[in-house]
């Protein structure tokens, strides 16, 4: 019975997201081809100095001598199979482009988020532990003007400041990442800051309020410690907005791997769409875009379920919101 | 450094729970930055200290049930934290107290880790907000297992007294209840699974904090049963309650709290047979009893609401369903009703019993599924007195505006309105957030009445408050039926409350009208056996 | 009275958005000079008296490049979350009252504009647009609408389906007159608070175009720019960054630290 | 490094230039496939560090009397690293490689546009047929961009050749994660040191990796800690610190070769047309300071055309002194009396507007700083320059649309014959994509005939008077404000015997060794 609801819950789930992928590519595909033409792409990038026969040849190639509306059903259908063309740049397989490009991201979003939580746990923790003293106060005011301070840093600077630190100052840390592992940790840290300070902020209010909760009493009438209160009772609830939250949250990561992924010289799907953005390679584009919008229905879905797995008064009801 | 002192009481026991002189006060409204500012909104511009609780002297001894009633307000809840050590943790308040002495160790001086070990091992509270206070996440083997987890008891030994308790609490086939959470359970079962939870540990003490106003008077009976048990089982009770009548039949004392003060003690007979102080005297009187009084209007022919009276409103089989979890269907399956200009009628009926969906039905609210309302005049207006007025006030307009925007006659003013409902001219300029429930009640009825209604449905417009409240309300409602010829449709779960105000009372249960009549007809001979258990509940005293 | 309590940080806040409202209106009240004056030769001085935040690497004075950047900064934070607030309302309220079909499509198309992150969804729209002040304006300003837009959507529907318009609606009041007097400032009050927090991440958001080479405004001081033109001189002339960089973060705060009290002081 | 110089290892190479979109710098054409491309391909010919052209695949070589023939000999048991071995047909095969649309070849086409005909005469004995005499083929033929690769591995078709073009070069593509790095290993057999190389046979490092880190601070920081070896584009700040700080970071200084970093103003429309208005703005541009400045002593300003690094260059400081005096009377004598209030002057109601769009891909940004100086300095006499800095695309848009009154544009290629790629009359005509290089619009026949002339003189001392004749006219033309030679450094850390091609200063690491 609850599988077949969450059985329908991703039914509705994934008719959303072929809507989403038909539509983007669709708006994708408009917008880039009817503000400029493409050829200045395959032709090596803007002011080649290619021949009228060369670019003759080319149109041809790429078939975008035929009528827009052609090409727009070949690119559906090379959308609808997950193909994407070729990229007009990089001469390539859009589908090998992005197989390449998608696990790098997915790897520091992932790690990202991870650690987002890990930090929000901890400063509450931390906020819970330090009581309602003086002390803890202070703690509080400080956390909280940290989530600030947090959530309102621009990425570029942060990822900047940490290179110049560990990197070149200390030497402890690769500003690149390249093979080792040890490369991931001054992306993943500059990516988590901002979602941190935002996660902790939602997490910190819904705390606030779950603390004053009657349950959240009457487990300290019954001798619970405060790190006991938040970790049995008051943390799963306040959780439980935030990770709704980061269904989005992930989408931001998203964003904010286009910085990162500039900054810290790192291989990703952000990078490749900031590249072809900006030459215009307009199945790169659709590719990387659709295969965003489609991770992002995933991570909404894994949101859904995780939330469910949290909160059993859902599962009863058995059904996902759609 | 702990000093174990016995202190001797009357007859010799020693005293599980005795404070001597026990104060608390708020500090001033700034409650520092972080806390929530909830807490403090309500209590309004004085800076300074704030006196909740004022010298209070109690003492409870095992197997002994102790009761403190008084108004809402008074500081009931303040107390029953404080004596578990619950307020002196939050920085707001602070706490004094000549003697605090709490299963054998001088409460004053113990750290919050000392008291976290006696909470665990000798003490235990049962909330206010008993619906609430099961954490809805959590199995019922782990929140009734609680007191035990925290102090590193093993799992089978814990699974086993979670059983004991819960079964103890009389909760039917506990074992199987185990993995269930707080949703899956009927209100009366979570007030019994949270009692199982505040007895697991075989505390000495129990602090039970209003543990019957959620439920139905028929649930509420079987709670106040439980008590009686568990006191005989050598267990000291603290009872805290707004309602005395309720609490009477298990206390043995009686501290009755005004402001914060305990202004009379003694034993429960006597409190309730021969009041001494003007506040007891009230509680006692507040209690809904007997028929309702009849007034002088009652005698003449034209009376309102007698058979004659024109027909305003008709139900013809009305019903409204709706599906119910467990794959049925619930609501309201097929009323008639005709209500007259003037009279008043009471619909009683436990919890779920469609009570709601039929007054909702009558204002227009809802449209039945079958069957016909009939608006036999026209002209008529009907108004509703909701079940929870504080969600049908726009959050941001003040009692003024609402009053001003409901208002048909030109020639009425607010003022007056607020006069009617035993409200000062001061509270236009009030939100209704920051208003006491009773007052709010009483908005909303004002509210109602500003549109010249000739039909007033009023939703349970006491179940949520004290005595003294609920009987002002009760009389403000007669008044407007009897003066203003105003009918009534009275909607409670509380028959002796209805006894008072109505003439003639439908008894519904599971969506339909069991048995119908005038009041005290139906009093005196109820024809249904569920009309019995009733009456029984609400006339037992 | 609104149950507004400001706290110390709400003061600061306070304080340093009056201060950045000078800086907005008359910039010359706080820094009399030309933020645009070169002066090769003094090039990279650090802080001083005589210039307290530095100069850049043409000479210019940070501080007044700072307050004159004010405008530009705080303007294109305004202009973006004006253009969401204004688009995503009127989606908002024509999906939350309109009939279910308008909701329903309504409510496919946010999904679709919500499932593309907000830089990934500027990126697209500069790369048809061209970049520049215009384009990340309206950039950003695209990718906030859907999230107003569902806010006060799932608002509305909460308010349409509460107690007091119900009653209203018992009380015989016209559906025009429920919608002017509860529906639209219940629901935008909320909205005041989303906007003050959204002008703060707009602000950020732009600086972040300028370090991927879309939002390049130099030698105008808008303080994402500032901010870019400076971090290459991070290890040699630090204030060149940490300036314009706390002008954002304080200003951005700011907006954040009030928004949130706001938030709070509705319910 | 104090540490032996070992053989083997790998040496990690960082580049701040684009990514290339394919590995074959036949396809298109830019600086960065030059960069990568010469770790495995080489050219026919080379260039020493003085400019003179050197043998490499080709040993020798003989114009034809009327230059319009011309022979190649190739070396000797040379085989590309699949095995095919490097012979005439092969060269042929690659200048028709360059010349086929299908390849969409840009630098390398106009490389060998003139080649109209090539003949196998034996294995290694090739010969070239021109349409016309062009005394820049051997300048043309040792650039990246021609480099001669195997024409089997051109048969697989494009896009298997962009990933990994074969070359006889010292390292050998062996694979390629975009957005992360190149992969090249040691050639074993590499057995064609061309003029840079210290020793036959391979290369010392057994490995290249060949990463693409785009923000120069990251790079920097990269460099500093030891985790590449190698960057290019670096800042100028990190320039001085390392060749101040005692890291043991070595500083490579390599301008690239043809014309020099420039500002040309569009002489085609108003208010540039007039030269008077010209002269004043390079009389009141004054960029000493801000290069001394910004680029700390780094670069050199320069008075000529090309670069320092072609030895026919030549230039003249006199035409270049500021004067914002004589710029004033200068603008006053064209006309433009007027002031408005902002202090911009105006002529029959036209403001003296100089749009500058400036492409944020291609200009670093003390390059940039340096043009907010130039703004603020001509100001001063009533200019409004209005600096656009924009994307790499609206750039060119900019440019094709002849909405701009200044530019700096970037083109260079080895050897004077630049000059006749830039301000040649048939530059102003576009390509069918809009693009052309003449950017200046200078149309001056005379010039245009010394150009030809130069270009058909096979005579070095004739060909060096013509070319100090063009120079001279085109900075008199006042169309062009140089700046200094175009910037191309690197920064070595922890290798020893990296150095640059005499070419397009490209690095090689046949020497290099790490320490
Ligand atoms: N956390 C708090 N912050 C501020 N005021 C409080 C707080 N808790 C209680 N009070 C105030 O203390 C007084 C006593 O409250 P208490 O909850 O003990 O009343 P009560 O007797 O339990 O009433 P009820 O019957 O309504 O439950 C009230 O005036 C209440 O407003
Ligand atoms: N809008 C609704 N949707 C679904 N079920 C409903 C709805 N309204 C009422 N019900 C169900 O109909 C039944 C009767 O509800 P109603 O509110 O009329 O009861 P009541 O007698 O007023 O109870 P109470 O004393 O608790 O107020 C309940 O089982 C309730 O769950
Ligand atoms: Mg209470
Ligand atoms: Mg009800």
């Amino acid at each position: 019975m609850r599988a077949r609801g969450i059985a329908r819950a991703f039914a509705t789930r994934i008719g959303a997201a072929l809507l989403v992928v038909w539509l983007t590519a669709t708006v994708v595909f408009f917008a880039l081809r009817l503000s400029g033409d493409p050829l200045e792409a395959i032709m090596g990038g803007p002011g080649s100095q290619a021949g009228a026969e060369a670019t003759d040849r080319a149109r041809e190639a790429y078939g975008l001598d035929r009528p827009l509306v052609v090409q727009y059903l070949a690119q559906l259908w090379n959308t609808a199979t997950l193909q994407f063309g070729d990229s007009y740049s990089r001469k390539q397989p859009v589908a090998e482009l992005l197989a390449a490009n998608l696990p790098p991201t997915l790897v520091i979003a992932t790690l990202a988020l991870l650690l987002a939580w890990v930090l929000v746990v901890l400063g509450a923790l931390v906020v819970a532990v330090a009581g309602r003293g003086r002390v803890g106060r202070a703690i509080r005011s400080a956390l909280a003007g940290l989530e600030t301070v947090a959530s309102v840093a621009p990425q570029f600077f942060v990822g900047a400041v940490l290179i110049l630190v560990f990197a070149s100052g200390l030497g402890l840390l690769p500003a690149t990442s390249g093979s080792s592992p040890t490369g991931l940790v001054l992306p993943v840290v500059t990516l988590a800051v901002p979602i941190a300070g935002y996660l902790a902020h939602v997490l910190q209010g819904s705390l606030v309020e779950a603390d004053d909760a009657p349950f959240a009493v009457t487990a300290r009438s019954r001798g619970a410690s405060e790190a006991r209160v938040l970790f049995s009772h008051t943390l799963r609830h306040a959780a439980l907005p935030a990770l709704a939250l980061s269904g989005w949250a992930y989408g931001s990561l998203l964003s904010g791997a286009v910085v990162v992924e500039a900054l810290f010289a790192r291989q990703g799907i952000g990078r490749m769409l900031l590249e072809a953005a900006t030459v215009r390679d307009v199945p790169v584009v659709i590719g990387a875009v659709v295969v965003i919008a489609l991770l992002y229905v995933a991570i909404m879905l894994l949101s859904d379920l995780l939330e469910h797995l949290v909160d059993p008064r859902l599962r009863r009801r058995g059904v996902i919101p759609a | 450094m702990l000093v174990t002192r016995s202190v001797p009481t009357g007859d010799g026991a020693t005293a599980v729970l005795e404070v001597e002189g026990l104060s608390a006060a708020l500090r001033g409204p700034r409650a520092g930055f972080g806390a929530s500012a909830r807490g403090t909104r309500d209590a309004g511009g004085p800076t300074g200290d704030r006196p909740v609780l004022d010298g209070i002297d109690l003492r409870v001894r095992p197997g002994e049930c102790v009761a403190v009633v008084g108004e809402s307000g008074a500081g009931k809840s303040v107390l029953a934290r404080t004596l578990l050590g619950l307020t002196q943790a939050d920085p707001r308040w602070t706490v004094r107290a000549d003697a605090f002495e709490a299963a054998g160790r001088d409460a004053r001086r113990l750290t919050p880790r000392q008291w976290r070990g006696l909470r665990g091992r000798s003490m235990s509270l049962v909330l206010q907000d008993a619906l609430q206070s099961l954490d809805p996440l959590r199995t019922i083997e782990a929140e009734v297992g609680e007191a035990l987890a925290a102090r590193g008891i093993g799992r089978s030994e814990r699974r086993a007294a979670v059983i004991r308790a819960l079964e103890g609490a009389g909760l039917p086939d506990a074992a199987s209840r185990l993995r269930q959470r707080s949703g899956e359970l009927s209100g009366g079962m979570r007030q019994r699974a949270l009692i199982a939870s505040a007895l697991v540990h075989e505390p000495e003490l129990l602090v039970a904090d209003e543990p019957t106003t959620a439920l139905d008077p028929t649930t509420a009976t079987r709670v106040l049963r439980l008590f009686d048990e568990v006191k005989r089982r050598g267990t000291a009770i603290l009872l805290i309650s707004h309602d005395l009548a309720s609490v009477a039949r298990v206390a043995d004392r009686i501290a009755v709290l005004d402001r914060g003060r305990v202004v009379e003690q003694g034993a429960a007979e006597q409190i309730l047979r021969r009041p001494a102080h003007p506040v007891t005297r009230a509680l006692v009187d507040a209690i809904p009893r007997g028929p309702k009084p009849r007034s002088a209007s009652r005698t003449t022919a034209e009376a309102p609401g007698s058979p004659d009276s024109p027909a305003l409103l008709a139900l013809h089989g009305a019903a409204r369903r709706f599906p119910a979890p467990d794959g049925g269907t619930t609501g309201l399956h097929g009323v008639d009703l005709v209500l007259r200009r003037g009279e008043a009628v009471g619909v009683v009926g436990e919890s779920g019993a469609g009570k709601s969906t039929l007054a909702r039905i009558l204002v227009g609210a809802e449209q039945p599924d079958a069957g016909a309302v009939e608006r036999v005049d026209p002209g008529c207006r009907v108004r509703l007195i909701p079940q929870d007025p504080l969600s049908t006030f726009d959050p941001r307009w003040r009692v003024g505006r609402i009053l001003t925007a409901s208002l048909r006659d030109a020639g009425r003013s607010p003022v007056e309105l607020l006069a009617q409902v035993g409200l000062g001219p001061e509270y236009l300029h009030r939100r209704p957030a920051t208003l006491s429930g009773g007052q709010r009640q009483r908005i909303a009825i004002a509210r109602a009445l500003a549109a010249e209604p000739d039909v007033l449905v009023c939703d349970e417009p006491v179940s949520a408050l004290d005595v003294t409240t609920q009987a002002g309300i009760l009389r403000l409602l007669r008044d407007l039926q009897e003066r203003r010829g105003v009918s009534l449709v009275f909607v409670s779960h509380d028959l002796a409350a209805v006894r008072t105000v109505c003439d003639r009372v439908l008894i519904m249960r599971d969506g339909r009208v069991v048995e119908s009549g005038e009041t005290e007809r139906v009093f005196a001979d109820p024809g249904d056996p569920f009309t019995r258990e009733l009456i029984a509940s609400a006339t037992a005293d | 009275m609104l149950g507004l309590r400001l706290g110390w940080s709400g003061w600061i806040s306070t304080a340093i958005l009056l201060l950045a409202l000078v800086a907005v209106c008359a910039p010359r009240l706080l820094a009399p000079g030309d933020p645009l004056a070169v002066h090769p030769a003094d090039g990279f001085q650090p802080p001083s008296a005589a210039h307290l935040f530095g100069t850049d690497e043409s000479g210019r004075d940070l501080f007044t490049r700072v307050v004159h950047g004010a405008a530009a900064s705080v303007g294109i934070g305004l202009a973006a979350t004006g253009i969401g607030i204004g688009v995503g309302a009127a989606l908002g309220f024509a999906a939350g009252l309109g009939p279910r079909w308008l909701d329903g499509s309504l409510g496919r198309v946010f999904e679709v504009l919500f499932a593309l992150p907000t830089l990934v969804m500027a990126l697209l729209f500069i790369s048809v647009m061209g970049s520049g002040p215009t384009a990340s304006i309206l950039a950003i300003g695209l990718a906030t609408i859907p999230g107003y837009a569902r806010m006060l959507r799932a608002r509305v529907r909460g308010i349409a389906a509460s107690g007091y318009v119900e009653w209203a609606r018992l009380d015989e009041v016209g559906p025009a007159r429920v919608f002017v007097r509860h529906i639209a400032p219940n629901s935008l009050w909320p909205l005041a608070s989303a906007a003050t927090l959204g002008i703060g991440q707009a602000i950020v958001w732009v600086s972040a175009l300028g370090f991927l080479g879309l939002g390049a405004l130099s030698p105008s001081p808008e303080w994402g720019a500032m901010l870019n033109a400076g971090r290459v001189y991070l290890t040699t002339a630090w204030w060149m960054t940490v300036c314009p960089g706390l002008a954002i973060v304080l200003v951005a705060g700011a907006l954040t630290v009030l928004g949130r009290r706001l938030g709070n002081a509705r319910d | 490094g104090d540490a032996a110089p070992q053989e083997g290892g790998t040496l990690i190479y960082a580049t701040g230039d684009a990514e290339p979109t394919c590995l074959d710098p036949h396809v298109g054409g830019n600086y960065p496939q030059a960069l990568i491309s010469t770790q495995y391909l080489e050219p026919l010919v080379g260039r020493d560090a003085s400019g003179q052209i050197q043998p490499w695949l080709a040993t020798e070589w003989q114009p034809s009397d009327d230059g319009l023939t011309w022979d190649f000999t190739l070396q000797e048991g040379v085989t590309f690293t699949d095995g095919t071995p490097l012979d005439a047909a092969a060269v042929k095969a690659n200048i028709e490689h360059l010349q086929d649309p299908d390849t969409q070849s840009s630098t390398g086409y106009l490389a060998v546009q003139k080649i109209a005909e090539i003949e196998v005469v034996d294995d290694t004995h090739v010969r070239f047929h021109l349409s016309s005499p062009d005394s820049a083929l051997l300048e043309s033929l040792s650039q990246q961009w021609t480099a001669i690769q195997s024409p089997a591995g051109i048969e697989r078709g494009m896009e298997e050749n962009c990933q990994a073009p074969i070359g006889t070069g010292p390292f050998i593509v062996e694979g390629w994660t975009p957005q992360q790095q190149v992969d090249l290993v040691r050639n074993d057999d590499y057995r064609t040191p061309g003029p840079e190389a210290d020793h036959e046979g391979p290369a010392h490092l057994e490995r290249i990796e060949w990463r693409f880190i785009p923000d120069a601070a990251t790079r920097n920081a990269a460099l500093t800690s030891g985790e590449v070896h190698v960057i290019d584009n670096p800042l100028p700040a990190d320039i001085v610190a390392a060749e101040n700080g005692g890291d043991g970071i070595e500083h490579i200084d390599a301008p690239r070769p043809g014309a020099v970093n420039r500002i040309e103003l569009n002489s085609g429309q108003a208010p540039f047309d007039d030269a008077r208005v010209r002269e004043a703005f390079i009389r009141v541009a004054d960029p000493n300071p801000g290069v001394e400045s910004l680029f700390r002593g780094v670069a050199t300003r320069s008075y000529s055309p090309l670069s320092s690094t072609e030895p026919t260059a030549a230039g003249d400081e006199s035409l270049f002194e500021t004067d914002p005096d004589a710029a004033n009377a200068l603008l006053d004598e064209a006309g433009w009396t007027e002031k408005g209030d902002d202090g911009v002057r105006v002529k029959n109601g036209e403001r003296l507007d100089v749009r500058f769009p400036v492409s944020t891909n291609q200009s670093t940004a003390a390059e940039q700083s340096l043009f907010e100086q130039i703004q603020a300095n001509a100001a001063v006499v009533g200019f409004d320059v209005i600096l656009e800095p924009v994307d790499l695309s609206s750039w060119y848009g900019a440019l094709a649309a002849h909405e701009y009154e200044a530019v700096s544009a970037p083109y260079t290629k080895v050897g004077p014959d630049v000059l006749r790629v830039l301000y040649h009359s048939d530059g102003t005509i576009p390509a069918p994509s809009g693009y052309f290089a003449n950017n200046a619009q200078l149309k001056d026949p005379e010039l245009d005939a010394i150009l030809e002339q130069a270009s058909a003189t096979l005579d070095e001392a004739q060909r060096t008077k013509l070319y100090a004749e063009a120079q001279q006219r085109i900075l008199e033309s006042y169309t062009v404000l140089p700046l200094y030679d175009q910037q191309n450094h690197f920064l070595v850390n922890g290798v020893e015997g990296v150095t640059t091609l005499g070419t397009v200063a490209t690095p090689t690491f046949v020497n290099a060794r790490i320490a």
